[in-house]
């Protein structure tokens, strides 16, 4: 008899610690964040102190070297640690370094830079460093767009020559954004490439570094760009500390943010940010997102399913419903697509908004679907997992089970993913997730370009001329104009070899420490640059 | 008048057992939990009030109510349904796995345990290299090598478990091994294979048991993780740990996602505690003196 | 009642010991009374689980509780009843007045102590020596028992099984006890061993006058050492007096049944008479007579409940 | 009790040459290119192909193995990691001295209370002490490891504000992941150590020792405790093994850039040397801690002592 009791005390215990664990619900973060004790988060009270950001990073960047590969960790910090000869701002290019480039031929550019570089361990930078890192960057392999610069040199004190081997629209931008500069000096003093301690042009510098743990970044207060009407967003120094923790598990960003022990994150849960919107000393920032969520058919002519049936593929974009997808995958923090991308860049033509663009409709689905003459209609969606990806599998697959389509799930971790993706055995339809930090028509160019795959087809094995030569039209300078633009994407829309499923929109939660937040290229909050309220 | 025996109720040792553990209050109740919940696995499709796939989007995160007893997911889908029918994959997968890491540990052990010396050191270092080896690595290859699915599925979460099994039981065999019965056993010519089954291995269940329900609810929540890497049960089937792991990026917010699943895998793992106790008490007449 | 506790050195009277487990009781010892003179022998007699050791267990008080409680009786020593003195006290009793020997030298030692020390603990406990003066004490049992003192640092373990019954009865002596409780002291060694330890038992046991309660189910060992005998079954006494009485007419069927269950040498027995039967289950005994199911001359009335009957000059019986 | 140690020690050579083949193997056959993981998203296959080359991914398993078993037996060298482009060696011992704190203080833990915990509930079987101690004892292994250290944090750190929420510093930041890391084992222990106190408790030495007249104490400590060590120890020993190899969940809720998150990141983006040296590394420490255990059964228990001397039991048996 005892033991029962026993045993109903357990029980109730456990069911207490989970109301007392969940009881602290969104009222709570307000007072939380005054009564912080942590002192690695403490702001000093004193007038002249100094100020001090906190951002939380989802994962571990690893390496800070210049020349690594692009990680979801790197992202996060790639601006505080590092200066690029130009940044983009709303697609358009602003010099950095840069001061001013020319135009020799389609192929050749010459860029100068500023004469009054100076990195934080005093050596001057020099165009010879401008080569230097980009001969580096080239060197290490890991920065795969530096492939098509045909060859970098210094033709005079500050200035270098870009040779490429093609360069389509935006492309400068891109390349010149892709390579951080050191100067040879400082890299080959350091002992480990700069992976923990790098030295750079920009205007905080590297105090503290715990591997997997923390990155902490202290304004020099020496930055060389002097005339505050040419420091880009991305240069910018309105704080004297930025601190980047590294807090993997989601829940912990969320609590970190709630306990006042970071003050901004890119990556709260859109369920966690609602716990922000309207709590004291928290602000929640709407910023557009330019990504988007992309279904692609297997089109590969021996193993593709979809490989020349286009009432298949049309069956399938018919079938599934982006709404839902929004309001499930997303909670609702998302727009329906429109076209191969987002609508936020700036050569997206608003005129498509009107037009359709596969809205769902089931019966139109089931006849095409019995039209293609398809028998198997069991179909592998391949996704990298995640909670979003996830959600939007399993709503795809209940959609598509609407028309009699059998859906399994082939769940890769991101590494495995990126690996299959250029296979055509292990997956039928794939979910991927696809941005640019220029042009629309760069979206593009990442899944359709066939010059960017060994097996000469597309991203989904599409062989396809006409589409080839559309994309190419687009994406020269020369031509990139609305007509273009227009053409592909009608073409693209007509085939149908991948839709755009939904574009997300990204809330950012933070204290209202930041008054104004700022984001890069990437839709990574620039901590440099936002306004603070101290 | 059966004045021959006067115990007629001295019977087989699998009925005393089962005599013993009838009259342990506790260890019943745990057997009764375990079979009300394989009678709900059985009868999950029957018995759930939804289709355990069915999305409602305006039901998305549903605290419980009447009409969802414990609420929707994030999905909009009835938690209580997708428990029902998690309880499927998820007894399954931990009580087959436990078991099959435990007959492979059972065997190994034996070998070690009766035969020591340099098949024991061997055999011992080569498992010394399989811990060492981190479970996520060894689940990685496991569905590299031969694909995802239940049963590999299985079989990755039991390779884990059979060192733990195995010194667990060479140790208990170690101190048996010296014992006068089984000296006893060997002078008359009792075959290794029959004085292992018969006169040792029954004699170190009690750790055993303790540990296979131990076991069970690990399994549980670790093939939750397996999920991640594509190895596990993939959606929309349900199961109980990725239930669990799914509804832990929204715990403080809807923390009923969580809960449900949390007391689901621990009442299983309670049950078969009290189980295992219960038999253990049972197996063993010296702790009951 | 027959017994007088006033001349026993040791007087049981009316012993019950029950065992509860999960709502089931059972009754180990039923009312079991006997006296023990000082400086003499009893043997308590029967087959295995008919209580013996709990009787032993219960005098010394180290019955396990629970699950085990004394229900009943008392336990005379020097006229003191030991069951009503308090723990810290009996402490001091066990070991120093009353000492026990276990069945079963190959667990009744510690495996990882070093057997002198199993000795010297006792005499450190309960003399008033230095821990140096408790060694040499321990190596003079050793040495009492046979066993040369090189061995003091020794483990059980390196002890055969003959030896470590020695180390047990050294340990048992060591305080020069008044009362020896021996339970089964022989019973799991080879025969030649067991005439050399009962030799040493007897010959210890004359040289301090101890008085011993000698468990057994071997009516060997009974005549070889007790002077006194009392047949135990199902928890109760069903017979007792001289070992002579016992010996040369029992009167219980159960003694009798005992007797013919040993291989006779004198006679050309094909095969041994043992009784039919199992002993009852402690947990649910028979009404009446305990032994009637067994017993060659069960009669109805066996069913009801059955004094001790005297047949004269201390001997008892519980029968008709 | 030497020649068995030396025969140990020298074990660890081949013991560590079969984790270096094995895990090379899996990581060989494990799908995932590291050339792929290194370039990230928008890598061409041909940029691919030159990075494998780099990395010397291309050539024949067997001469990848070789060279890799050269390296490390011969030249004593773990490698440098494919990411960091620091030697693997400096990275986890970089990160070593937080996993054992968090080992060491976990095990501390675990022992001092899960040990009285044990001894309490099995000396009063059926008791308070023993119901409160199972209760915690079920606990301990039914709830989820990292709900228990979110509940923990939301609470003593959201809502309170006691304790940081994650992170490492001082003794503050080390509470809460070793509460949650030590929870299930001091389970564990306590069970554990229940019932092999009652097993021991029911053994006919304590019986004997109890006859002795020894005090309950005496009898608790001298005789029972020692005794009931025996099995604990095989469990603290691989509770020790398996806290060193990272205690992943709660290293990542509380991001503690210990030994299983490093490794775990390592695993996902297939930085090769750096499973492979850190495999290496905790085979070592792990086969020195099962030494150790075995040392201690051979310290606390002479016949396994005597078993590990080999020749003079016989003699003595027999005597």
């Amino acid at each position: 008899m005892k033991k029962k009791i026993a045993i109903s005390l357990v029980l109730a215990l456990m069911a207490l610690a989970c109301l007392g664990g969940c009881a602290a619900k969104p009222s709570e973060p307000a007072q939380a964040s005054q009564n912080q004790a942590a002192p690695a988060q403490t702001v000093e009270p004193a007038a002249p102190a100094e100020t001090k950001v906190v951002v939380g990073l989802a994962s571990d960047p690893q390496s800070i070297g210049p020349f690594q590969g692009m990680s979801a960790g790197r992202i996060g910090i790639l601006y505080t640690v590092y200066e690029f000869l130009v940044s983009t701002e709303g697609g358009e290019m602003h010099g950095v370094l840069m001061k001013d480039y020319e135009k020799i031929d389609d192929l050749t550019y010459n860029c100068e830079i500023y004469d009054i570089i100076y990195d934080q361990a005093g050596n001057h930078v020099t165009a010879a460093d401008v080569e230097y890192s980009y001969q580096m960057g080239m060197q290490s392999g890991n920065l795969p767009k530096l492939g098509s610069i045909a060859s970098v040199s210094a033709i005079s004190d500050y200035v270098i020559q870009f040779k490429f081997n093609e360069l389509s629209i935006g492309d400068l931008g891109a390349l010149w954004m892709e390579c951080p500069i050191v100067t040879k000096a400082a890299y080959e003093a350091s002992a480990d490439q700069m992976a923990t301690d790098p030295i750079s042009t920009t205007a905080f510098k590297c105090t503290e570094f715990v591997s997997g743990s923390k990155m902490v970044f202290t304004n020099t207060k020496n930055y060389w760009q002097t005339d505050a009407s040419k420091i880009r967003n991305t240069s910018k120094a309105n704080v004297d500390v930025i601190e980047f923790d590294i807090i993997t598990d989601s829940s912990q960003l969320t609590n970190a943010l709630k306990s006042g022990a970071i003050h901004v994150t890119n990556w709260l849960s859109d369920i966690d940010v609602q716990d922000f919107n309207g709590a004291a000393g928290f602000a929640v920032s709407p910023l557009p997102d330019n990504t988007s969520y992309l279904l692609l058919y297997n089109c590969d002519e021996q193993q593709g399913v979809f490989a020349s049936n286009l009432k298949f593929r049309q069956a399938i974009a018919y079938a599934i419903d982006n709404q839902q997808i929004i309001d499930g995958a997303l909670n609702g923090n998302g727009n329906t697509a429109k076209t191969w991308g987002n609508t936020n860049y700036s050569d997206f033509l608003p005129d498509w908004l009107n037009q359709d663009y596969y809205e769902a409709d089931i019966d139109k689905a089931k006849q095409l679907l019995a039209e293609s003459g398809v028998t198997d209609l069991s179909l592998r969606l391949m996704i990298a997992s995640g909670d979003t990806t996830t959600k939007m599998a399993t709503i795809i697959q209940a959609q598509l089970a609407q028309i009699g389509v059998t859906v399994s799930i082939s769940n890769f971790d991101a590494q495995l993913y990126n690996q299959y993706k250029n296979q055509p055995d292990p997956w039928d339809l794939m979910i991927d997730q696809g941005g640019s930090t220029s042009y629309l028509v760069n979206v593009w160019k990442l899944t359709w370009n066939n010059k960017a795959y060994v097996h000469g087809g597309t991203q989904n094995f599409v062989q396809d001329e006409k589409l080839q030569s559309l994309l190419e039209e687009a994406l020269t300078t020369d031509n990139h104009n609305d007509a273009s633009m227009d053409a592909f994407h009608q073409y693209l829309k007509e085939m149908c070899y991948g839709m755009a499923i939904a574009q997300p929109m990204t809330n950012i939660a933070h204290s209202q420490i930041i008054s104004k937040i700022v984001v890069d290229a990437r839709g990574q909050v620039t901590p440099g640059a936002c306004s603070y309220a101290f | 008048m059966p004045k021959k025996d006067a115990r007629p109720k001295k019977d087989s040792p699998f009925a005393q057992v089962a005599r013993r553990l009838s009259k342990n209050n506790v260890a019943m109740a745990g057997l009764a939990i375990i079979l009300l919940l394989s009678l709900a696995a059985i009868l999950a499709p029957i018995i759930m009030p939804y289709d355990y796939t069915a999305m409602d989007m305006r039901n998305m995160y549903a605290k419980p109510s009447l009409e969802h007893l414990f609420g929707a997911d994030d999905l909009g889908r009835d938690i209580f349904s997708r428990l029902l029918y998690g309880s499927r994959a998820s007894l399954s997968m931990g009580i087959l796995s436990t078991l099959l890491s435990t007959a492979a540990g059972i065997a190994i052990g034996s070998v070690v345990g009766y035969y020591g010396g340099t098949v024991d050191n061997v055999i011992m270092r080569l498992l010394d290299i399989i811990q060492a080896i981190p479970g996520m690595l060894l689940a990685i290859a496991i569905s590299a090598a031969l694909g995802s699915g239940f049963l590999n599925t299985i079989l990755a979460l039991s390779i884990g478990g059979v060192p733990m099994t195995v010194r667990l039981l060479r140790g208990s065999i170690m101190s048996l091994r010296n014992l006068e019965y089984i000296e006893a056993a060997e002078k008359i010519n009792c075959s290794k294979l029959r004085i292992m089954l018969f006169h040792i291995l029954p004699n170190s269940l009690a750790p055993l048991i303790v540990s296979v329900t131990m076991g069970i609810g690990n399994t549980i929540l670790a093939a939750a993780s397996l999920s991640y890497i594509g190895l596990g049960i993939q959606p929309p089937t349900p199961e109980w740990g990725a239930m669990l792991s799914a509804g832990k990026a929204v715990i403080s917010k809807y923390p009923h996602l969580c809960i449900f699943p949390g007391l689901c895998i621990m009442i299983v793992v309670l049950a078969f505690n009290m189980l295992g106790d219960g038999l253990r008490d049972a197996m063993d007449p010296k702790l009951k003196s | 009642m027959p017994h007088n506790k006033s001349d026993a050195f040791l007087s049981v009277q009316g012993l019950a010991v029950e065992y509860s487990s999960s709502g089931e009781v059972i009754h180990a010892v039923n009312g079991v009374s006997f006296d023990l003179k000082k400086g003499g022998t009893l043997g308590l007699v029967g087959e295995t689980g008919a209580g013996k050791t709990t009787i032993a267990k219960a005098i010394i008080g180290i019955l396990p509780r629970p699950p085990a409680n004394v229900s009943a009786g008392e336990i005379f020593m020097n006229g003191r009843d030991l069951l009503k003195v308090d723990n810290a006290q009996m402490r001091k009793v066990r070991g120093k007045e009353i000492s026990m020997i276990f069945q079963d030298p190959m667990t009744a030692l510690n495996p990882i102590m070093r057997v002198g020390e199993q000795i010297a603990e006792a005499i450190f406990r309960h003399e008033q020596v230095t821990k140096k003066q408790a060694e040499d004490k321990g190596k003079e049992m050793l040495e009492m028992v046979g066993i040369s003192t090189e061995r003091y640092r020794e483990f059980p373990h390196q002890f055969s099984g003959g030896m470590k019954q020695r180390v047990v009865i050294a340990m048992a002596l060591a305080c020069n006890p008044s009362l020896i409780l021996a339970d089964e002291p022989t019973t799991a060694l080879d025969v030649t061993i067991q005439a050399q330890v009962l030799d040493m038992i007897r010959s210890l046991k004359n040289k301090y006058g101890t008085s011993m309660l000698m468990i057994t189910h071997d009516l060997g060992v009974v005549a070889e050492i007790c002077d006194d005998v009392a047949v135990v079954y199902a928890g109760e006494i069903v017979e007792s007096g001289s070992k002579e009485q016992i010996f040369t007419s029992p009167k219980h069927p159960y003694t009798v049944g005992l007797f013919k269950s040993l291989p006779d040498i004198n006679s050309d027995m094909e095969r041994l008479n043992p009784i039919d039967g199992l002993p009852p289950d402690p947990s649910n005994l028979p009404a009446g007579c305990s032994f009637g199911p067994r017993c060659p001359n069960f009669s109805p009335k066996c069913q009801d409940h059955i004094k001790l009957k005297d047949a004269g000059n201390g001997h008892f019986y519980r029968c008709w | 009790m030497g020649l068995f140690i030396v025969k140990r020690l020298l074990w660890i050579f081949p013991v560590m040459l079969g984790i270096a083949i094995l895990i090379f193997t899996i990581m060989y056959i494990c799908p995932g290119d590291p050339a792929a993981a290194i370039l990230g998203i928008g890598a061409t296959q041909i940029q691919i192909d030159q990075k494998r080359a780099e990395l010397g991914l291309n050539q024949p398993y067997i001469v990848q193995l070789l060279q890799y078993l050269k390296q490390v037996f011969l030249e004593l060298d773990l490698g440098t990691s494919y990411f960091y482009r620091t030697p693997v060696i400096d990275g986890l011992m970089s990160r070593m001295h937080y996993t054992l704190i968090l080992a060491l203080t976990c095990m501390a833990l675990q022992i001092l209370i899960g040990t009285p915990l044990g001894i309490m509930a099995a000396t009063h079987r059926n008791g308070l002490a023993d119901r409160f101690c199972m209760i915690v004892a079920l606990a301990g292994v039914s709830i989820p490891g990292f709900w228990f250290a979110l509940m923990m944090v939301v609470f003593f750190s959201v809502k309170l504000g006691w304790l940081p929420t994650y992170g490492v510093g001082g003794i503050q930041y080390y509470i809460m992941p070793c509460i949650a890391n030590s929870f299930a084992g001091i389970a564990t222990q306590a069970r554990q150590t229940r019932s092999s106190m009652l097993e021991v408790i029911h053994s006919d030495y304590i019986s004997t020792a109890l006859a002795k007249g020894l005090s309950d104490r005496e009898i608790l400590f001298k005789h029972a405790l020692p005794n009931a060590l025996i099995p604990i120890i095989t469990v603290v020993g691989n509770g020790m093994g398996m806290m060193l190899g990272g205690a992943v969940v709660v290293e990542n809720v509380f991001s503690i850039p210990g030994i299983g998150n490093y490794m775990m990141s390592a695993i996902n983006s297939r930085d090769y040397p750096i499973v492979l040296g850190g495999v290496l590394v905790l085979g070592i420490v792990f086969s020195l801690i099962m030494l150790m255990v075995d040392i201690i059964y051979a310290f606390v228990d002479p016949r396994i002592r005597a078993r590990y001397e080999g020749k003079k039991r016989g003699k003595l048996e027999s005597a």
